[in-house]
């Protein structure tokens, strides 16, 4: 029995990164295989994927489009998705 | 570049752009005849911080979120300090010593409203806003500032 | 007319007279690179008051000791305050709906500092500098102010 | 014997009146004899020699020259002095 394979429609993810996050990670997007899932499964497979920018990860959070997300929040396949880590503006 | 603040007609100035910011007319926005007391901050870039020499900061954001959220806290003040007009700018890109990097303008019927939200407004901008400083040290050396957890300050 | 305070450095400015105010020249007054937050307020005067409609105001002052009070605050929030920087400007003669009467500017290396001082400033001005202000009515009517006992605020 | 009489060396004070208080009073200078006294004295006096500013005197403060005076301060004749009735700058 063949093993499954991720189907043919499943998406991608492109996440922002900015600033320190974008520095450490050596660039400003990172792109994922996405199906789906929630704001928290996508900072585990970031972190597993990107473990430059796991310890800013932690403290930073996320946003879709023009807003903040919270954790339970499902994100989909070609959803505009940033990391925002600890802000200094002013 | 202005977001548009049609919803709001309290909210007179949201800006976040590369272009020199001119505090007068973040101060100009927020003139009216029925306010008695304005309060104008402009925060400049320091040379020194403590015994640190700074040539330069620079400022990234996320512009779309970052502009959304300013004009949400603005309105926001607006509402928890009976603001007259209330207005904000801030810089993005290099800002050199001496030059303002954020300026916010409130104006109230009274002068207490007017400073409490010029205040409040900053420090939810600090704390809120996905705008970020890079240090640049006279030796070359280069720092964004990531001081405070912001997830936990989340939406 | 400007009044001399080369005794103290950080009081850059303190002007009460009959031109007109320009708070932007207050604000740059207290420009300096060590600051880093700068805060101006300014008092406009209001076309409606609760319900009662003004058409102007007139102030009136004691000018030798209504300067020598404002400089003398100006240096005391300075250093209650540890101030870069303060200023003031107060408006005699008539004021017209919509213009300044009064502005305030300080700056600091923080923000808090900066905000304390002009709001501080501002209240002990209001409380103890000898200028007076004449309410004119719409009906031709005028009443000076004089709200509070200010010989328990004396010396 | 004869009565005492004013010494012919006795002064007099020029007491400043300012807003609602020169309007009170109709003028905005009010002139004493004065052989000297405190500033207590002072308030006696012009309560006295000038009923119609009564009220806001006791709410006022004595300025002489560019500075705020106490009550039990002397004032010699030909002092620069001033009534600063309660305050509403700003």
């Amino acid at each position: 029995m063949p093993l499954p394979h991720v189907p043919p429609t499943a998406g991608s993810l492109d996440v922002a990164l900015f600033a320190g996050m974008a520095e450490a990670a050596g660039r400003r997007r990172v792109t994922l295989a996405w199906s789906g899932g929630t704001v928290a499964d996508l900072r585990r497979r970031l972190a597993a994927a990107c473990p430059e920018i796991a310890p800013l990860l932690e403290r930073s959070a996320v946003a879709r489009g023009d807003r903040y997300a919270t954790d339970g929040e499902p994100i989909a396949a070609g959803d505009d998705v940033a990391l925002i880590p600890p802000v200094s503006g002013g | 570049m202005a977001h548009a603040v049609d919803h709001d007609p309290r909210v007179t100035l949201v800006t976040l752009d590369a272009d020199p910011l001119d505090p007068a007319a973040v101060l100009a926005a927020v003139g009216a005849r029925a306010a008695g007391g304005n309060v104008l901050f402009v925060g400049t870039v320091r040379d020194v911080t403590g015994d640190v020499a700074t040539t330069r900061l620079e400022y990234e954001a996320h512009a779309p979120l970052a502009r959304a959220e300013l004009a949400r806290l603005c309105g926001e003040a607006a509402d928890r300090f009976d603001l007259v007009a209330v207005a904000v700018s801030h810089r993005l890109g290099v800002v050199e010593p001496g030059d303002a990097s954020v300026a916010v303008a409130a104006s109230a019927a009274h002068r207490r409203e007017a400073f409490a939200a010029a205040e409040w407004l900053m420090e939810r901008i600090k704390a809120t806003v996905p705008i970020w400083k890079c240090d640049h040290a006279p030796d070359g050396g280069r720092s964004w500032v990531h001081g405070q957890a912001s997830a936990e300050r989340g939406p």
